[in-house]
């Protein structure tokens, strides 16, 4: 008689299909459990499904929340936290293993993780290095600076595109604001309390996003967007557009769907000139093990966690995605075997530099806003106010800060009385 | 209109009614009171005790100036709409109701896009009317930025109007057509000896006659597009409410805010709102104005 | 003012004859009324001359021109509908004058006539109701009225009073009457009330499938009817049929076991056939003494002013209009003799009169009646 | 009538074969680019010329949004709303017309209010208590007994949550009493002569003489069930009870994939297929039924 | 057979009431026929002996026994419609057997009494068609036979001949008749014909506005009537009526410079008050010589038969029926004679009737009349 248990993840596409191959590595292995891989298509979603079906009384033994979800989980109290769930079920774990970068961002005050990494990610720039060398750029973009070089000279060789961009407010305000320590929010971006501001309309983040305006009314920068019919990963793997932003967890689709023999390069995100680089937020998602499920179920989702945390399973996980591995020893491993500099993985290895590059800070341990989702959605739709509509840049900033405050009061009000731990 | 009741049992219409009265009890009533004790509390996303914070969340929503936006969207979804499906269909079915030869099929195939579901729809209409490729591309080859819905709140407002028209439209063209049917032939003709060309026909008699037709359709469309299942659908797979809000209806809204905002009791409390304009909707039109467009 | 003259006019709705070759003209200034049985084409007749149907064949020609290929408003005809076809958002003003203001007729000049035309009809009180307020004579008026403004040459009715109960049918058979007689513009009334007809009449049209049975003034159709059809449509009670034959050899009628004697002369010209005798009810006469037929008395309605006496005649049923002071029951036997005066001879096998008698008995214009047949 | 109209005839052909390009137009824009190659959906200007690759990629589709399963729960779901909804209808309204009793107008108004008030806008607790349906019963059980009682009854993920709030508003109770109140008073007053009671009078009376109106709320029913989108979208999270309008989400080109319109295509096409025949089939009992509803 | 006695009942729709307090007894066997304008209450008096409306007030008794709290169909009557209320989606046999088929009777026993019911209306040709599929006259006979397949004791008929047309509803007027000759149950027959009242009823009851006006034999009530309200109801063309004065000191009734002596006695007790006067218009005489009353003649109804002269006396119409014999043109002057005998007198107060002869004139039973007003 085997345990079954459900799994509801975000990944869609070709790394939901990976996810699936996970399960049914998971239930090869052993016959004592049967985890049923659900996806929910999209991060959003999951968090939605999950509160739903949790009101319900139907959530899943596990599911996948992003980092933007964390605090809306912490204080749900409807989960096991991790350490809990391991501890009951006899498996002994090395937290410290975790990499401290992406510990700290699903981990208490007192340093203690609620849920597992699982993919973990960070923002990197990407570029087309054939598209660079028929413009004549002969150097790797690694300030704003030499991007708009790069942009004018692409531009200037004939390429209509040469970068593109969309309103995802992960790269463009949480890691800029990361890298650059600038806060996101007071009270070390949520993390010292509920009661955080926003305050991005006071950083650098301004700057930044007014130069990517005067870049986008030149040209230089384009907008690129599903509804616009393609996005940025498209844009790029088509060589419409020859630069974007996007997650490293990209990185194998891109290889995969750019043509043969086109050659392009990872770098982590640019910083201005004369910036003291900071670490990079970790992004992605980590999986929490929901409360109110049988007891059998949990013995099932603690030998799954366990699973895809051993050494050969983080490698594969790694291998056919572009997720980071969370641990130390997963990273070490593949690094000693060379991973790191074989073809079609070379350059992944920016992405653990760009997020371990300094020690965190209270400007790049993460972000700890309730109902942030919401917060996104809101800064999102101000950049297609000022990209699309010519919106006033600060204005629009202050209004949309005012509106995520008003979304953070409203999340501080609801669970008036807790506090962060 | 009340038939002269045949039977005199309590019991058994109680019986008969009793499987649609509990469902309605239960999904209908049951969730209004739901909706009821939300607006007047804040619910925790995760459920869990809630507080009651009196008309703050209304406070809330009526401050926001999104969701006075959204009104506004909303009454611009829904006026062109009804306008645009029921001129439509007036002009289909005046055409139609000439029963000049070979007019027959037409008014079988105008009822087609009823059939389709919005959110379908959206999603062909986004092939159709997208910028860069189906009919519209060569235009925007020729001005750039014609057309544009995922740039111009404008453009996509009209994008979804179009969606819901077109779905609709058929529709109005069924009603009006059947109510242009039953205006005695007889006045036509008298018309027609009184000198009058088949336009003025139109214009003098054929429409005023479907003035209760007309009004029928328009709240009937109005309720449509204001909270209409297609309405969401056709919002969620078009335009995602986008771009900056420039298609952000009211039932998308409430959605949004709750089951992506995390926000019931703000969703509750614009429910209400909506509840409200409906039921005075559904008001007026039986206390006024279907007294003045009704002949006997 | 216009006579009409309808030619060998025929008419089909798809493969289906519906009037098979109508020749007929009226006279400037008359009132002619269409009648017979529903479906028979009264209204596809008017209709072809109003302009509302196409003309399959033949041509109608109003004041020596002919209008097959003119549009309705092109010919000078006014319309009342049956069920009045007021245009029920308009005021009864502006139903009265909408034929004016689509001709473009100034609005001062439109309200004056408004009102003298309501005036006529007796509606100028009302001129700002809406249709819907009105009784059933008054919307009656209201067609008329509309008709009238246009000062039309001619004006066409069709079963405008089957819509009204039977009193106020009277008064607005008076009315019509009334409205002719002073307008007096040719008038084309179709209806398929007898009583309406006669009395409205001064030519009557009496059709049956898609053909003209006979044409003629009321009385004179009444009193010599051109045929079975006519005979049994005309008249209430509905004139008595019964089988007969001449018999050449005893030169008489024979029937139901009697024999009425006829001139010998006329019983050889017919020759000996089969034909079907008519009488009308209230020209039976109830025989005294053993003359007359004898027949059980079925049953008898009251009429408060005279009975009427059902029985049979070889099986046929057979009625009789007898006075108040005439008292029967179900059950008795009566006698009744049959004036051969007043007896009607029609062929069997056409259908058609044949007549008994060398000069015609009554009616003023006889003659005519026997021309246009 | 005699007309020579040649300009409005000349008008009325043109805006018949305008509404028919608007109406029809974007079938044919569908179906050609269902037909074509990717290279070809994406040419411009857009080619209206249907070509041969309509199966492949329907198939294409079908696997791509895993319709199998979604087509058959979707066919499920319009089905079952279509039952309940044609059923339950003629009962509520049978109570509500022929009956005189003191509840008569109560039930008149509690159904018909629902009219007013679509699942759209009470989509939230309605997901609630569809989560948690005898929350109400618990409720009244504790308040007035005081017993705490345990019981679930949970509707997600199942063809009973659905459809039944879906077929608990009026609009078919409705229908049925407007057809109900065209019928004679008579008629049912000669059944009462002829010694028939009322459950005697609507099987032997009601049920056959509203074939007609069951064949136009049938259709109605159907592409109602057929199309909820937003339902279906909330409660459903079990890979099982995906319908077809939740595969529209995997029809389109994924983002980061190749804008493949013409696999989108086809897959539409085939999820607007159903309704389609089925409006195509009873359209003379559909537009009766519905124009049956007016007034 | 039943009969059915009707006591002191009121109905009241809300609280409007619609009849107020009517009591008559029907005899077993009787034809009885309620006749009135619309929305006098005859349906809804109907209807509660049916046992389909409630009673506000009263009780009726049905052989005897009080069925006020009776369903329909344990009253043993059987109704026919106005409308028929067939079952449009069953076959004739299936209207016309259903009853049986509710009664439980067995399959053969109901065919056989289908054919049999069947054949008595003439109908066992069509016992397979859809009621669509039949004429009016036809699924009038349906909705007969459904009514008397359950031998009722009392058959209710509700204007079931108004849809019909003219010529049927003759036909079928003699058919229900014959009917309740071959199968004598009590019948009430509701009308607003008067013609249908009168050839059909045994005993006629007049309402009007919830009250019964009179119940009699119909001829005593065409003679007799007890009413200005029965005067002008009954009877066409309609009563003329007129207004007059009984003038004590001359002993005569006065009305338009015309005196007509009366006996004084009689004048005495009444007294000098103001009257109504009517005569019927086939009573008037025209008179020869200076005798009678001069009036213009607006216009002349040709009904075949003779024909009716319009009239105005003290600018009311007044009409007249004459013979065929009497030629008249509209703008004559015609002298009326109206003979004393066939005046009706009404108190102008309360509209009842006033007897001018001390032994009433006409009719076998006109006591009858008298008593039961
Ligand atoms: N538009 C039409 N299409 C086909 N047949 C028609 C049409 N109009 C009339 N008919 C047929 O033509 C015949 C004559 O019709 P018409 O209306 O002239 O009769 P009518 O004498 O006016 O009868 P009624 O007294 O019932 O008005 C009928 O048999 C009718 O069915
Ligand atoms: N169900 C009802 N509710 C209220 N009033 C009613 C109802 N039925 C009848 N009445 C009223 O009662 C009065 C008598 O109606 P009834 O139907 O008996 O008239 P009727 O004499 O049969 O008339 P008709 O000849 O038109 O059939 C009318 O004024 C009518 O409006
Ligand atoms: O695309 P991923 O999985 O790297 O996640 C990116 C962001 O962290 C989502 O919030
Ligand atoms: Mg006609
Ligand atoms: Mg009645």
């Amino acid at each position: 008689e085997t345990t079954k248990f459900e799994f509801w993840y975000g990944l869609s596409g070709d790394l939901g299909e990976r996810v699936q191959e996970a399960c049914k590595k998971f239930n090869d292995s052993q016959s004592e459990f049967e985890i049923v891989c659900t996806s929910q298509n999209g991060y959003d979603t999951t968090l939605q499904n999950t509160i739903a079906a949790y009101r319900a009384k139907k959530q899943p033994a596990i599911t996948q929340i992003y980092d933007a979800g964390t605090l809306d989980m912490m204080l749900s109290g409807a989960f096991v936290p991790a350490k809990k769930l391991m501890a009951d079920n006899g498996y002994t774990i090395d937290w410290s293993n975790y990499f401290g970068g992406i510990a700290n961002y699903y981990a208490t005050a007192g340093g203690e993780l609620n849920s597992f990494p699982f993919n973990s990610s960070t923002a990197m720039f990407y570029y087309n290095v054939d598209a660079f060398q028929k413009a004549g750029v002969d150097f790797k973009p690694d300030t704003w600076e030499q991007v708009e070089e790069a942009a004018r000279k692409l531009k200037a060789a004939g390429f209509e595109c040469p970068l593109a961009f969309n309103f995802d407010t992960w790269p463009l305000m949480e890691q800029f604001s990361a890298i650059h320590n600038q806060p996101i929010a007071t009270k070390a971006n949520g993390y010292q309390g509920l009661d955080a501001e926003l305050v991005v309309n006071k950083t650098k983040f301004v700057d930044h996003v007014n130069f990517f305006k005067k870049m986008a009314d030149e040209r230089l920068f384009v907008v690129k967007t599903k509804q616009l019919g393609m996005d940025t990963v498209p844009a790029f793997t088509s060589q419409t557009c020859q630069m974007i932003q996007t997650s490293i967890a990209d990185h194998g689709t891109i290889g995969k769907s750019l043509p043969e023999g086109v050659k392009w390069d990872v770098a982590m995100l640019p910083v201005w000139k004369g910036t003291e680089r900071q670490n990079s937020l970790v992004g992605g998602a980590s999986l929490w093990v929901l409360a109110g499920r049988p007891e059998a179920e949990y013995k099932g989702a603690a030998a799954f966690l366990n699973y895809i945390a051993t050494p050969e399973m983080a490698e594969w996980w790694s291998t056919v995605t572009g997720y980071i591995p969370v641990t130390k020893t997963g990273f070490d491993a593949m690094k000693s075997n060379g991973f790191y500099d074989k073809a079609p993985y070379k350059g992944r290895e920016f992405a653990i530099q760009s997020l371990s590059f300094t020690p965190t800070s209270e400007n790049t341990r993460g972000i700890r806003l309730g109902g942030f989702t919401q917060i996104r959605k809101e800064f999102a739709t101000a950049l297609e106010a000022i990209f699309m509509q010519n919106a006033d840049v600060q204005a629009e900033l202050d209004k949309t800060v005012e509106r995520g405050n008003a979304v953070l009061r409203r999340f501080e009000k609801t669970y008036a009385g807790q506090t962060l731990n | 209109m009340d038939k002269r009741a045949a039977f005199r049992s309590w019991w058994l219409p109680s019986l008969f009614a009793l499987p649609q009265i509990i469902l309605i009890l239960l999904f209908f009533y049951w969730p209004a009171v739901a909706v009821l004790r939300w607006a007047f509390t804040l619910e925790p996303p995760f459920g869990g005790t809630a507080e009651f914070v009196g008309l703050a969340n209304f406070k809330e929503v009526f401050a926001d100036p999104l969701y006075w936006n959204s009104v506004g969207v909303s009454l611009a979804f829904a006026l062109c709409g009804t306008l645009a499906t029921i001129f439509i269909g007036l002009v289909l079915a005046l055409a139609v109701d000439r029963q000049l030869p070979g007019s027959a099929p037409f008014r079988f195939l105008y009822i087609l896009p009823y059939a389709i579901a919005g959110p379908a729809a959206g999603m062909a209409f986004r092939f159709i009317l997208s910028p860069e490729r189906g009919l519209m591309a060569s235009v925007n080859a020729a001005f750039p930025d014609f057309w544009n819905p995922a740039k111009y709140g404008s453009h996509a407002l009209i994008l979804v109007i179009v969606v819901f028209a077109w779905k609709w439209a058929g529709y109005t063209f069924i009603f009006l057509l059947a109510g242009l049917q039953s205006v005695p032939r007889s006045l036509i003709e008298a018309a027609a000896m009184d000198g009058c060309g088949p336009i003025r026909r139109a214009v003098d008699i054929q429409i005023p006659m479907l003035a209760p037709t007309l009004f029928f359709l328009l709240v009937i469309m109005m309720t449509e597009g204001f909270v209409g299942a297609d309405t969401y659908g056709i919002v969620a797979r078009t335009t995602d409410g986008g771009p900056n809000h420039g298609t952000d209806v009211m039932v998308y809204r409430i959605v949004e805010e709750a089951f992506r905002g995390l926000n019931y009791s703000g969703a509750s409390a614009q429910s209400l709102v909506l509840i409200g304009l409906i039921m005075i909707f559904t008001f007026i039109q039986f206390r006024f104005i279907e007294r003045q467009v009704h002949y006997k | 003012m216009a006579d009409i003259a309808i030619r060998a006019v025929r008419k089909s709705y798809g493969k289906t004859p519906t009037l098979h070759g109508i020749d007929l003209v009226f006279a400037s200034g008359e009132f002619v009324v269409i009648l017979g049985p529903s479906g028979c084409g009264k209204s596809t007749l008017l209709r072809m001359i109003a302009g509302l149907e196409e003309i399959t064949a033949g041509e109608i020609a109003i004041n020596g021109r002919v209008v097959n290929r003119l549009e309705p408003r092109e010919r000078g005809c006014a319309m009342v509908f049956q069920n009045y076809a007021l245009y029920p958002h308009m005021t009864v003003a502006g139903n009265i004058g909408y034929a004016l203001k689509v001709a473009g007729v100034p609005k001062a000049e439109r309200l004056r006539r408004i009102e003298e035309t309501a005036k006529i009809v007796g509606l100028a009180d009302y001129l700002d109701r809406k249709p819907a307020a009105l009784s059933g004579g008054q919307r009656q008026r209201v067609a008329m009225a509309r008709a009238i403004i246009r000062e039309p040459n001619v004006f066409l009715f069709d079963e405008p009073l089957s819509n009204l109960d039977a009193k106020l049918r009277v008064t607005m058979r008076a009315e019509i009457r009334k409205l002719h007689q002073r307008l007096s513009a040719t008038s084309v009334f179709v209806t398929h009330d007898q009583v309406e007809a006669m009395t409205l009449a001064d030519k009557l049209v009496v059709m049956n499938k898609g053909v003209v049975e006979q044409v003629g003034q009321p009385l004179d159709i009444y009193h010599r009817p051109a045929s079975i059809f006519v005979a049994s449509f005309i008249g209430s009670p509905a004139m008595n049929l019964f089988d007969a034959h001449i018999n050449v050899d005893d030169a008489c009628l024979a029937f139901s076991g009697t024999k009425m004697p006829i001139d010998r002369a006329l019983a050889t010209r017919l020759g000996e056939r089969r034909v079907t005798v008519g009488i009308r009810p209230e020209q039976c006469v109830v025989a005294t003494g053993a003359r007359g037929i004898s027949m059980k008395v079925d049953f008898v309605e009251e009429l408060g002013a005279g009975r009427v006496i059902h029985s049979e005649l070889d099986g046929q049923p057979f009625a009789a209009c007898v006075d108040e002071e005439t008292y029967v029951r179900p059950g008795d036997r009566i006698a009744l003799e049959l004036p051969l005066a007043h007896l009607h001879v029609f062929d069997r096998e056409t259908g058609r009169r044949i007549e008994l008698e060398v000069e015609p008995r009554s009616g003023r214009n006889a003659r005519q009646v026997l021309e246009a047949v | 009538m005699i007309q020579r109209t040649p300009f409005a005839n000349a008008l009325t052909y043109g805006v018949m074969i305008f509404g028919f390009l608007l109406l029809i137009g974007p079938f044919i824009v569908i179906v050609s680019g269902a037909s074509q190659t990717f290279q070809q959906v994406n040419s411009i200007p857009f080619s209206f010329l249907p070509q041969d690759r309509l199966f492949e990629n329907m198939s294409a589709a079908w696997t791509r949004a895993n319709l199998g399963t979604a087509m058959l729960n979707s066919f499920v779901m319009a089905s079952l709303v279509t039952v309940g909804k044609v059923a339950l209808s003629a009962l509520t309204a049978f109570a509500i017309v022929f009956f005189r009793t003191p509840l008569k107008g109560f039930f008149f108004w509690m159904v018909f209010i629902t009219l007013m008030l679509p699942l759209e806008v009470r989509v939230v607790p309605t997901y609630a208590v569809a989560a948690d349906l005898f929350q109400p019963v618990r409720l009244l059980i504790s308040a007035a007994t005081g017993f705490e009682v345990s019981l679930d009854w949970n509707l997600l993920n199942s063809y009973a949550g659905l459809t039944l709030p879906l077929i608990a508003t009026a609009t078919g109770t409705f229908l049925y009493r407007q057809f109900y109140l065209t019928l004679p008073d008579e008629l049912a007053e000669a059944a009462r002569m002829d010694g028939s009671g009322p459950v005697r009078f609507f099987i032997d009376m009601l049920l056959p003489l509203s074939r007609t109106n069951m064949l136009a709320l049938t259709t109605i029913m159907f592409v109602y069930g057929w199309n909820q989108y937003l339902w279906p979208l909330l409660m459903v999270t079990d890979p099982a009870y995906k319908t077809t309008m939740m595969s529209l989400v995997a029809l389109l080109p994924a983002d980061n994939g190749t804008p493949d319109w013409n696999v989108t295509l086809a897959g539409s096409l085939i999820i607007m297929l159903p309704p389609l025949v089925v409006v195509a089939v009873l359209q003379r009992w559909f537009v009766q039924g519905l124009v049956a509803t007016e007034k």
